[in-house]
């Protein structure tokens, strides 16, 4: 506690696109009972903080700091370690930091692809030196230095020890009130928080179990993109070909996609009690694919269930959307995969 | 260790058809490459992708699914179930960049401890041509942080 | 529907008949046939078994051009040795690496090559049976060929080998009787009509030829056949050709004439005679062709009773295109 | 996981007992390191290796350790689970510890039988240890499922197999519901005339058993009737069948047979006649069958098809005939279930070559069976198809779509047998005839049988060993004229023959059912490669399948003759009484569960269980396994994208520790700090 005696808040953002601090914003004039409640020690977006201010700060000075965006580079990293070393509490805030998200989705390929793509390949960029961001680069006035880019994209429990987890890209408004209710409560009126290393924010079961459309049995024929198709209003999107992640997403949202007709991306990770989402969903869409029976010839078989299996576009991309760094495999294989 | 290479192999055998094709093997003497590892699994439709995941993020070069025949499964269709799966994940594994000959499916019954013999040797030589994966290592070892790209690219 | 066409030797010369009856259908049916430029001899039947490598990479010149000049990925052959030895070099090729890199540098010299499978190589009897199909021929059928007794006969190179992936059964063939019964002939049931014709047994063993003949004669004769009709230039010469030899020898007199099943095709499609080919022929079909009527004779009843009251029933016929 | 939070792994004292099985095991696997090894491993108090650990001294020590050490785990790596699972999980039993609290690591079969390389047959037996001590640390106490049985039994089918059972347990005091698809019970017996080798009557020991069924106040006799669904499971199951209306009423039909006599339509009769004989519109197959009311076929009913005749109505002495008649929809619970549905026989007709169809004196076997039956449309005699010529000579062509890779690979087993009895029957019927057998090999397996093709041989039939290349009718010497000629090639004198004959008869063989596929879904077992039904075990469960309480007798599960059919009828009674005097049965607890309340209710499950053993509570929205139905494949656990379906004895955490288990000399030294964590 400091001079004015309110416990200090923090939100950081590594790798991310700033959504989740818009997302904070958005639980509108409760911002005010925030701003009432806590003293801002670091918030780069809305504040100007300078890093040396936080170094300065004692170890466990920050009471609760909201930590969004992946760990791509070497600052990420060296952020996450201070922030760390600074907040008694913190959250990985947002599926970023929950699990790679977005960024993540560049596991699937590989630093070599991604700095071509990045810098030479791409139709905006005109760069006929083929130069490349240096590490370290000698000019007139001295040593100018980057971050180093890390091969493999990690999420914040992958580099450092982390308290909570909201996910959600980014997290809802309410859900992030209701949060930050609770943490109000244990800070001004000592009450428990959630045991650590908990998913906050969030329900424990899939998605389904929110989402209002009717779910019938399910035997699907093929998949359909969704430009390929005019979704029933009613009926279970996933019943209708159309891929929603929603039977392998933890709950929390609302269902708010499929309620507007898109299928669940996938943003708030894996329900309890599962580990790889991807992996899920995979093993039961494909179960469910009712091509194929067991009269038929091998070759026939195989034939047919590969045509089908044809009409997802991009698996990977796909099903590991949001989670690829949490996955149990978390990147493709050096130099190789779809780029 | 040397420098010879030999491929670590999990294998998932449904009880009824495959694990007793194994057992048959055994029984019959017939020699075959000691590199592949049973698990048992009540059909090859118990196996979740991420069994296949695991077994690849935790050391193995190479998974094999084993099932019963098309037609044949004792749990009517466990295994075509098994195959809708395989074949989705084989294409995502495709992005991955895992070589297809890392993860198999086979069809073998009781009476074919020949096949599944054939196939762990089969198996084992396609992966020893193909060299260890040791995903932890080799794959997810490398941060990247200690070099900048410039030479590599 | 477009077809590359190869017509091969015989189709030139003593085979004219079956090329200009095959493009005067082709009219009718509404197929485009383009030739493959500068074709050459697929090695017949004997060469494959002499000298393998020579034969498959004559036979496979074939393949490249008609794959180059993209006339169609579908090529069809009339004659059965040649659309045989066509399939056959398609098909081991893709089977026989070995075999495949030395055909692939025979044709590099050439300045050709061939990807096995890139070509459909189908007998004429198949696209005309299949792509085109019964209805369609019925459809045509202007002058039905009403009370003509023709012996369907397919010969061995066709139907064969079912290893292959033959479009009929290799044993028991009943494409071209299905055919022959849409242009309104009465076709016998004839036993022989997937047996070997004596192939060049004429020139090595004539006796062993002429027995072979002997019997597709005598059996089309027992059946009461005014006709054969043939897919195979082979066979056609054989059985025409040869007919006086088979005559002297076992002092027969069968007079029956070969023709090609095309021929009968352009008949009941209502196309004059003489562009088909007809008189080209040693065994004359005029006295058959006058035969024709215009009614339709009564049809054969199969499965009820037969005449007498005793008679057992008999069993049912498989299903019939 | 639920059971994931537990994390029991650091309490556990697991026991592990390495078998030297004699030499099969410690001549190829060093025992005592891989022994010394496992004690290592922190969840191993003791690890121990012994010579046998199947003998009844090797069972002792785990009950003593258990005892002695305060075990809470066991691993035996020995021989397959299929060979002794039972055994340890019983001394672990009797050690005190739930008998699932055991896990088997298979070194011997998968192992030291596997390979002759020592150091890599211990190195693999280390890793499935290790996997198994991994495993059952994670493993829970679990108890066998208790059901209640039903004492009624379902039989479909009345040939001789269903009424073999039905007979077996109506005497036993149970009750039988036998339905049956034709008009009237009896099968493919009915149409035999002789039975091979005794030469008795068909008819003679089969129709006094037809009586006994339909006499035996505790068999419902279903004919003219299908089942349409099964429902439930082992001990419970409830059954629909619809009895299609035979416009006939039962009750007032005194099976006096005038309607049948006076119907002037007739048909060929496709099915017990075989297509070479007549039927009535109205019929019964035959006179002795039961139940004895007639069929009236819609198809070829005059009245039915122009609205004009009527006769039948109007000779019935009682008023039976009844055209408004309608199928009758009946249900009724069973515990049990036996399928004896039978075989169709091969169409000869897909092997054109054979000229079935097309050849006038080319039969089938069934064909000939009715023809030289005294009650078959020729009253027994051996004629060609125009009814009066007696044929001269005769060929009788084996393996007719059996032994076959364009048609059946298999052996159909009772085609030999019945041609020799043909090749009989004709010498008997016409002693001039010449007969000629066309054989492959003659397999004759069975008692007396190899004593009756010795008869044959002197009887004088012609044996020529080769297949049939053709059957044709065109004649290319003298002598062929007018017959059929039979090309072969004598592999015997290595020549081709052609054998110039009146009369063919094609040995078809025998087949699975054209609807077996659609029965097997119906009960909700398997077929195999042939299409017949899946047995169990192919020797130790001959009659039983893969759901319990459903069992398999006579053709449907693959060629059989009527001494093994029987035997099997037999077999599977014997099965359903024994599960009647228990009363209850004990299941494997092998099963998948379902945590409702952390069930989204997205239904990925609902359609993958062939056994029907998931519902959906549409009120809790939650989906639900019915244990008793579910058979543990586990195929619903791996596809639960939620992770919310257990598998008991096969959970996530239990594979997965087995998993990393047998990994662990390849598991990498670059974890994340996660996974460190």
């Amino acid at each position: 506690m400091t001079e004015n005696g309110k416990p200090k808040l923090a939100m950081y953002w590594a790798s991310s696109c700033g959504g989740c601090e818009i997302s904070v914003l958005n639980i509108h004039e409760n911002i005010l009972t925030v701003d009432e409640v806590f003293d801002i020690a670091f918030f780069p977006c809305i504040a100007d903080f300078k890093i040396k201010d936080v170094e300065a700060y004692p170890d466990g000075y920050i009471d609760i700091c909201l930590f969004n965006g992946a760990i791509r580079n070497s600052e990420n990293e060296e952020m996450a370690q201070l922030l760390r070393q600074k907040s008694k509490v913190l959250v990985a805030f947002g599926s970023c930091a929950y699990e790679g998200c977005i960024p993540a989705l560049s596991n699937l390929t590989t630093k070599k692809a991604t700095f071509e793509k990045v810098y030479f390949n791409n139709p905006t960029i005109d760069n006929p030196d083929r130069i490349l961001p240096q590490h370290s680069t000698e000019v007139a006035e001295g040593e100018l230095t980057l971050p180093h880019f890390y091969h493999t994209v990690k999420s914040l429990d992958q580099v450092v020890e982390v308290d909570y987890f909201i996910p959600g890209c980014p997290p809802e408004p309410p859900q992030i009130w209701a949060v930050l209710q609770v943490v109000i409560g244990a800070l001004t009126a000592g009450q428990p928080l959630p045991p650590a290393g908990s998913i906050i924010g969030a329900g424990t079961m899939a998605l389904c179990d929110e989402c209002t459309r009717e779910k019938k049995e399910k035997t699907i024929k093929r998949f359909f993109r969704p430009y390929e198709i005019q979704p029933n209003p009613d009926q279970c999107l996933l019943e209708q070909g159309i891929i929603c992640m929603g039977i392998a997403t933890r709950s929390g949202c609302g269902a708010l996609c499929p309620s507007v007709g898109i299928g669940c991306r996938g943003c708030y990770g894996p329900p309890d009690g599962v580990e790889d989402q991807g992996a899920k969903m995979l093993s039961a869409i494909a179960s469910v694919l009712d091509v194929g029976h067991e009269s038929m010839d091998e070759d026939v078989l195989e034939e047919l269930i590969q045509e089908a299996v044809d009409t997802i576009a991009d698996p990977a991309g796909t099903f590991y959307r949001f989670s690829m760094a949490h996955s149990i495999l978390k990147r493709v294989k050096n130099g190789k995969g779809a780029a | 260790m040397s420098d010879h290479f030999e491929p670590v192999i999990v294998g998932f055998l449904c009880n009824w058809c495959s694990y007793r094709a194994a057992d048959l093997a055994g029984t019959a003497r017939i020699k075959y490459a000691p590199n592949l590892r049973p698990i048992r699994v009540m059909c090859s439709g118990r196996v979740d992708p991420q069994f296949v995941l695991q077994a690849l993020r935790s050391g193995a070069d190479g998974v094999l699914i084993a099932g019963c025949h098309p037609g044949e499964c004792h749990y009517v269709n466990g295994n075509i179930k098994a195959l809708r799966r395989f074949t989705l994940l084989r294409k995502t594994l495709e992005q991955w960049g895992i070589e297809q000959e890392r993860v198999q499916l086979l069809w073998a019954s009781a009476s074919e401890g020949t096949v599944l013999a054939a196939a762990v040797n089969r198996m084992t030589e396609d992966l020893r041509a193909l060299g260890p994966l040791r995903w932890g290592e080799k794959v997810l070892g490398d941060n990247g942080a200690a070099h900048l790209v410039v030479e590599e690219v | 529907m477009k077809y590359s066409y190869y017509p091969g030797c015989s189709l030139e010369k003593n085979a004219r008949s079956y090329h200009v009856s095959t493009m005067a259908i082709a009219k009718s049916l509404g197929i485009e046939f383009v030739e493959v430029e500068d074709w050459n001899c697929c090695g017949a039947t004997e060469y494959i078994s002499i000298e393998k490598v020579p034969a498959y990479a004559l036979v496979t010149r074939n393949l490249a051009l008609a794959a180059e000049q993209n006339g169609s990925t579908n090529l069809v052959a009339p004659c059965s040795a040649c659309y045989l030895n066509l399939k056959k070099a398609d098909h081991y090729l893709g089977e026989n690496v070995d075999l495949r890199q030395k055909i692939d540098l025979a044709l590099e010299a050439g300045g050709l090559s061939y990807q096995p499978g890139s070509l459909n190589v189908q007998h004429l009897l198949e696209i005309i049976a299949v792509d085109i199909g019964y209805e369609e021929i019925e459809a045509q059928v202007k002058r039905p060929l009403f009370n003509l007794r023709v012996a369907p006969y397919y010969g061995c190179l066709v139907p064969r080998p079912a290893a292959m992936g033959s479009f009929d059964d290799p044993e028991h063939p009943t494409s071209l009787d299905n055919i022959l019964k849409r242009l309104g002939a009465t076709v016998i049931d004839f036993p022989l009509k997937a047996q070997c014709c004596g192939g060049h047994m004429t020139q090595i063993s004539e006796e062993t030829a002429l027995e072979l003949l002997r019997r597709l004669l005598k059996n089309a004769a027992d059946y009461k056949a005014d006709m054969i009709a043939t897919l195979c230039p082979m066979c056609q010469l054989n059985l025409d050709a040869y007919q006086d030899a088979v005559n002297a020898h076992f002092g027969t007199d069968y007079k029956i004439p070969i023709v090609y099943f095309t021929q009968l095709m352009g008949l009941a499609f209502g196309l004059p005679a003489d562009e088909l080919g007809f008189g080209s022929e040693i065994v004359s079909a005029r006295p058959a062709l006058e035969k024709i009527t215009l009614e339709e004779p009564k049809p054969a009843r199969t499965r009820e009773r037969g005449k007498k009251k005793t008679d057992l029933p008999l069993p049912t016929r498989p299903e019939e295109g | 996981m639920t059971d994931q939070k537990k994390s029991p792994a650091e309490q556990e004292k697991v026991g592990v007992y390495i078998c030297h099985c004699g030499s099969n095991i410690a001549g190829t696997i060093n025992v005592e390191e891989v022994a010394q090894w496992a004690e290592k491993n922190p969840n191993v108090v003791v690890a121990r290796n012994y010579e046998f650990m199947c003998s009844s001294t090797g069972q002792e020590l785990i009950e003593n350790d258990i005892k002695e050490k305060g075990l809470t785990r066991i691993v035996v790596a020995s021989c397959s689970p299929h060979m002794h699972e039972k055994t340890f999980r019983e001394a672990t039993e009797r050690g005190g510890l739930n008998p699932f609290l055991f896990e088997m690591a298979n070194i011997r079969e998968h192992g030291s039988w596997a390979t002759n390389d020592k150091e890599a047959a211990t190195s693999k037996a280390k890793a499935l240890v290790n996997g198994a001590v991994e495993r059952v640390v994670h493993h829970a106490p679990l108890e066998k499922i208790p059901v209640d049985i039903n004492p009624n039994t379902l039989i479909v089918g009345g040939g001789i197999a269903g009424i073999t059972a039905a007979l077996e347990l109506a005497e036993g005091g149970h009750h039988v519901y036998l339905v049956e698809r034709e008009g009237t019970i009896g099968g493919r017996m009915a149409q035999i005339d002789k039975t091979f080798p005794t030469l008795d009557c068909s008819a003679c020991i089969l129709t006094p058993k037809m009586v006994d069924v339909g006499q035996n106040d505790n068999i419902t006799l279903l004919t003219y009737s299908e089942v349409e669904s099964v429902e439930g499971y082992i001990g419970n199951f409830n059954i629909t069948v619809r009895k299609k209306a035979r416009c006939v009423t039962e009750e007032l039909c005194t099976s006096c047979g005038i309607c049948e006599e006076k119907c002037p339509q007739k048909v060929i009769d496709e099915n017990y006649g075989a297509g070479i004989s007549y039927r009535k519109a109205i019929y019964r197959s035959f006179p002795q069958a039961v139940p004895g009311y007639p069929v009236l076929d819609k198809e070829n009913c005059t009245y039915f098809q122009t609205g004009k005749c009527k006769v039948c109505e109007q000779v019935c002495p009682t008023e039976a005939i009844d055209y408004e008649q309608e199928d009758k929809v009946i249900t009724f619970d069973v515990g049990n279930i036996i399928l004896a549905t039978g075989y169709d026989l091969f169409d000869a007709r897909q092997i054109p070559q054979y000229g079935y169809g097309r050849l006038a004196n080319v039969f089938s076997s069934l064909e000939f069976e009715r023809m030289v039956n005294a009650s078959g449309p020729t009253a027994g005699h051996i004629v060609l198809r125009d009814g009066v010529t007696e044929p001269e000579s005769i060929a009788i062509v084996h393996c007719v779509g059996s032994r076959d890779q364009n048609h059946n690979e298999y052996c159909s087993k009772v085609c030999c047998m019945y041609s020799l009895k043909f090749a009989h029957l004709v010498h008997e019927h016409l002693p001039d005839a010449e007969v000629y057998n066309f054989y492959i090999d003659m397999r004759t397996p069975g008692k007396g049988y190899e004593e009756f093709y010795h008869r044959l041989l002197n009887e004088g039939t012609h044996f020529i060993r080769g297949r049939v290349a053709e059957i044709t009718d065109a004649d290319r010497h003298p002598g062929e004229e007018g017959k059929l000629i039979v090309q072969a090639e004598n592999t015997l004198l290595g020549i081709q023959q052609r054998t110039p004959v009146d009369m063919v008869i094609l040995s078809a063989g025998i087949e699975a059912r054209h609807d077996a596929e659609d029965v097997s879904k119906l009960f909700k077992m398997g077929c195999d490669h042939d299409g017949f039904f899946n047995e169990r075990h192919p020797k130790l469960a001959p009659v039983s399948t893969m759901t319990d309480g459903v069992f398999i007798a006579g053709a449907c599960q693959g060629p059989k003759d009527i001494p093994d059919t029987v035997a099997q009828g037999g077999a599977a009674a014997s099965q359903v009484a024994k599960l009647i005097s228990q009363g209850t049965v004990l299941m494997e607890p092998v099963r998948a569960s379902i945590r409702e309340e952390e069930c989204s209710g997205c239904r990925i499950c609902n359609t993958l269980c062939p056994y029907n053993a998931i519902e959906f509570d549409e009120e809790k929205f939650v989906s639900r396994v019915i244990t008793a139905l579910c058979q543990g494949c586990g195929t619903c656990v791996a596809a639960c994208p939620s992770g919310v379906i257990d598998g008991a004895h096969f959970t996530y955490t239990q594979v997965m520790a087995e998993l990393k288990g047998v990994l662990w000399d390849v598991q990498s030294d670059v974890l994340t700090k996660q996974e460190v964590a």
